[in-house]
């Protein structure tokens, strides 16, 4: 293992892994989430529980590599396995702290698009939501997960498949929207907070990637941690050896994260 | 005696008819019913109304048969590979209607079906466009707080087909392992058909009465048929077959690769048995986890 | 290491705060927390609203002891022997109020909190005085079909005190026999006590994963507490106790024989331990039967 | 054994067994219906499955005595031990066929009163609804157990637990009363019916009862079937040798029915 070199992907699992506290109780999707996760139980966070929209709920990784949710590793000694119904009931009660979203689309105000995207006036029609919806509507925090791509920063997503900051401002609090919205954007070049207006910001740029490189990538002002907050633009962590180590034990032919 | 309702797939699945609103692939990725699905992907039942969470590739392969009217669900692909080509094309032709859901919605529609009332109220969907497009979501004022509310109504649908480790010839089946929305659907629906891993003695279902999922009242059709959730996994059988996933994936990119895959895998093919023949994948679980002892008794 | 919640039942009890809305007996004759009701007596947490379906006995000696100002439920009584002596006389001497629920009623509200929604709708209780003397239940137009529905809201108990077959440290548990409506009580409630018949290593619990009714991030405190259900079943452990139910019948008729039959039974005995022994009956289960073998594993 | 001899409540529960049809869902109470059952199950109605609002579900007569439907020979070899909310479910989707009630009161239309009653200007409390509401509001069709006795027929009821046919005529359809009310009342001196207007009307006497003796009872002038239908008033069948073996195999110590 090359602790030297690693993948923008791994990068960004062991920052999403950072965004769980301990004891929190985390709402993990698709992918690279699942693994994230198990490197938090791992290291930091081992008191951190986990749930899935199809039914389990887990405190430690799981035997084997996840292809799936549901790949029976992850179902074998879990805490429970359950409902969709009991699991977004938690989500509901607001019970789950952070939910991990991705999307083909995210905008300034972090909403996200899964439903369907424009491309070069056609169409293009994408898988949906799943509980995307669900997470950002009703987590206390989200964190959403994406390749940096220009083409998915856009002013105002085409679908809004999972809300964010809406409009910006009070527009969850209007809309009703009940769980806390996007606190985080990591990307495979920078990390993103959102400011009080729900705004998009960079908060920390990964190894090796500088502000004028992405700030173009962006159809708007792309603000930063500088005019955000009193602190300057910040340089993302690389990943410990040991996080290495684990996300490589987790995924060990890199399905995921190679 | 109550009366068996064991069958062989084929005549179960003959009993859909055209134009049914089906609700299966329940459990997400777990114990889909694909080898029902091949089933009405032979016998061609079309004009079908597909209903459920996600679909792990087997609403794909019944939008690749022509047999798909409309989709109801909240999210249609591969989850190995992300995109389902067919049921991409398809809408994107106009050949296909979709209601969007999220999980929860549809979750909710057919817990409320289960319930028999006529919506649920949710906190979810407010704010996003799968709301706001949908004019059965409705909004509502909470009469006790003034809160904005959803309410999403029921979706009953004709059948609702499960896939489970064992059932009685009755129709009482025992499940474990994560279900999502699956007896949500049973209770919510006109008929069910059970596949089941395993037919077994009513007796082992009465030896453990809190492991019972369905029980006989809701239930139509069984058909016992080994490996019928391939390549989806079923807990404490077989392992998800993900490379399964990743060749439909490679091979229905296009209309004529497509063709070829439902002629191999699935028209070309019998039933289950030869299927499991041609897959020739050790799937099995190989270290068994044995759940505690639970007793019951007098 | 995730924290352990084990503490004995008096320190798990005190907790209760007096005041304390606390749902309790909600697997109707099964698996009634009456240690856990023994001790709010002796430890004498007043001011207590109790919630649940039916209460076989349980809210009838809390209510004799003089802890009870408010009742939320559907049935209080003795269903061996009718009457709950002690809850009628403080109803009928106007020191108790009593909301009155249907069984469903009180499940919805429950079901309610449980789901994170203020209400939920119904088409019971309409046509019923338990409808019209109750204005938090409302009426409600179905906006889909016109059709005149009940409005049941949510209920959101500040403890929960149920009793399991057995739980792990961290306060996930495993249940089997009738459940009632005490998994939605959990879910809704602040807080929830389990009172286990037996504590056990996290693995077995983890070795049934289907079989866990409730996980730690709802629980605040474990004990393990033998025959603490006792006069109450227990599904594989213990029967019920007729003989106790129609004993309390006879002896707590008048309020002197009530303040003796408290003073023997539960302020007179300082814990189950020694309640066993008085009892000195053999209600284990003599022939058991043996839940048919599941397995997980990869 | 003596065939000849058998007390009022077994003949309840012999009539109450046959309002069980073969293959019927039927919803179950306390007390003698939980004996009705398992005759029923027993002799014309094997294919006939109970239901029990505590969340028992069973094809088949319990192992052992039931004082009540959580006694553990009750739930040993069920066909499923689930949750109120299901059970509740089935019923609120119009899956029962026949639900069992009781009451310290009935009126004309079969309303019925188990929450409180007046006796002698004094007001008594009762134990309440338990599931009864919800089967009277719920069921295809209720069948009403009582014990006859002159202060449980009034004209109507203090206080409405459990809907039957409401004020009559079109009452239920009227206040979106779901099912289908009270079609059988089973006294432990006749077993009534309920006519067109949901109006109370004796069908037969039981063994040895005469109208006279029962027409007073009634604070009404109580219909009979000669006025409802072109039937004269029958005379309730006695339990049958079998029957009666088959409910002293059941209550083996007469705990309910003696």
């Amino acid at each position: 293992m090359d602790a030297e070199s690693y993948t923008d992907r791994e990068l960004m699992v062991a920052a999403a892994a950072r965004e769980i506290d301990d004891g929190d109780v985390a709402f993990v999707g698709m992918r690279l989430p699942l693994i994230a996760f198990q490197v938090a139980v791992s290291t930091h966070a081992p008191d951190a529980i986990s749930v899935f929209e199809s039914g389990v709920v887990r405190d430690d990784p799981a035997s084997d590599f996840l292809h799936t949710m549901c790949d029976l590793p992850n179902l074998d000694r879990a805490l429970s396995t359950t409902s969709m119904i009991d699991i977004m009931s938690r989500l509901q009660r607001g019970e789950i702290d952070v939910g991990f979203l991705g999307g083909a689309e995210i905008d300034r105000y972090g909403n996200l698009n899964t439903t369907r995207v424009t491309s070069r006036s056609r169409e293009i029609r994408l898988p949906g939501s799943g509980g995307a919806c669900d997470i950002a509507c009703l987590s206390q925090r989200t964190v959403v997960l994406m390749a940096h791509e220009p083409r998915r920063f856009v002013e105002r997503v085409t679908y809004n498949t999972s809300p964010g900051h809406g409009a910006g401002g009070d527009w969850r609090a209007r809309e009703s929207v009940a769980g806390g919205g996007p606190e985080t954007l990591v990307t495979t070049k920078a990390t993103f907070g959102f400011d009080h207006d729900g705004e998009l910001y960079v908060k920390s740029l990964h190894p090796g990637v500088n502000l004028a490189e992405i700030a173009d990538d962006f159809p708007w002002d792309l603000k930063t941690a500088a005019e955000v907050t009193d602190d300057p633009i910040g340089r993302t962590e690389p990943p410990s050896v040991d996080v290495l180590e684990l996300i490589r034990e987790f995924d060990p032919n890199g399905f995921w994260t190679r | 005696m109550p009366q068996s309702k064991v069958t062989d797939l084929s005549a179960a699945v003959g009993r859909i008819e055209p134009g049914s609103a089906v609700a299966m692939g329940l459990a997400l990725e777990h114990a889909i019913p694909f080898a029902a699905g091949h089933e009405l992907i032979r016998q061609e039942t079309d004009e079908l109304t597909l209903i459920g969470p996600i679909s792990d590739l087997l609403f794909d392969q019944l939008v690749a048969a022509d047999l798909v009217d409309r989709v109801r669900a909240a999210w249609v692909g591969n989850v190995s590979s992300g995109t389902g080509y067919n049921f991409r094309r398809a809408v994107e032709d106009g050949g296909l209607s979709v209601e969007n859901h999220s999980n929860f919605s549809i979750a909710l529609s057919l817990k409320a079906g289960a319930m028999g009332v006529p919506y649920l109220p949710t906190r979810s969907l407010l704010g996003s466009d799968i709301f706001e497009e949908n004019d059965r979501f409705r909004e509502a004022e909470d009469p006790y707080s003034g809160d904005r509310l959803a309410l999403v109504p029921a979706i009953r649908p004709d059948w609702t087909v499960v896939h489970v480790q064992r059932a009685s010839p009755y129709g009482d089946a025992h499940f474990w392992g994560n279900s999502g929305v699956a007896f949500e659907a049973v209770d919510a629906a006109d008929d069910t058909l059970i596949v089941a891993e395993e037919i077994v003695e009513p007796d082992v279902i009465k030896s453990d009465p809190s492991r019972t999922a369905i029980t006989r009242d809701s239930v139509t059709a069984v058909a016992e048929v080994p490996f019928g959730a391939h390549p989806a996994p079923l807990a404490g059988r077989y392992n998800r077959d993900n490379e399964f996933y990743l060749d439909y994936a490679d091979e229905t990119n296009d209309e004529l690769g497509t063709i070829a895959w439902l002629n191999e895998w699935v028209r070309g093919v019998p039933d289950r048995e030869a299927y499991m023949e041609k897959i020739d994948r050790d799937l099995h679980v190989s270290e068994p986890t044995v759940a505690a002892e639970v007793e019951y008794g007098r």
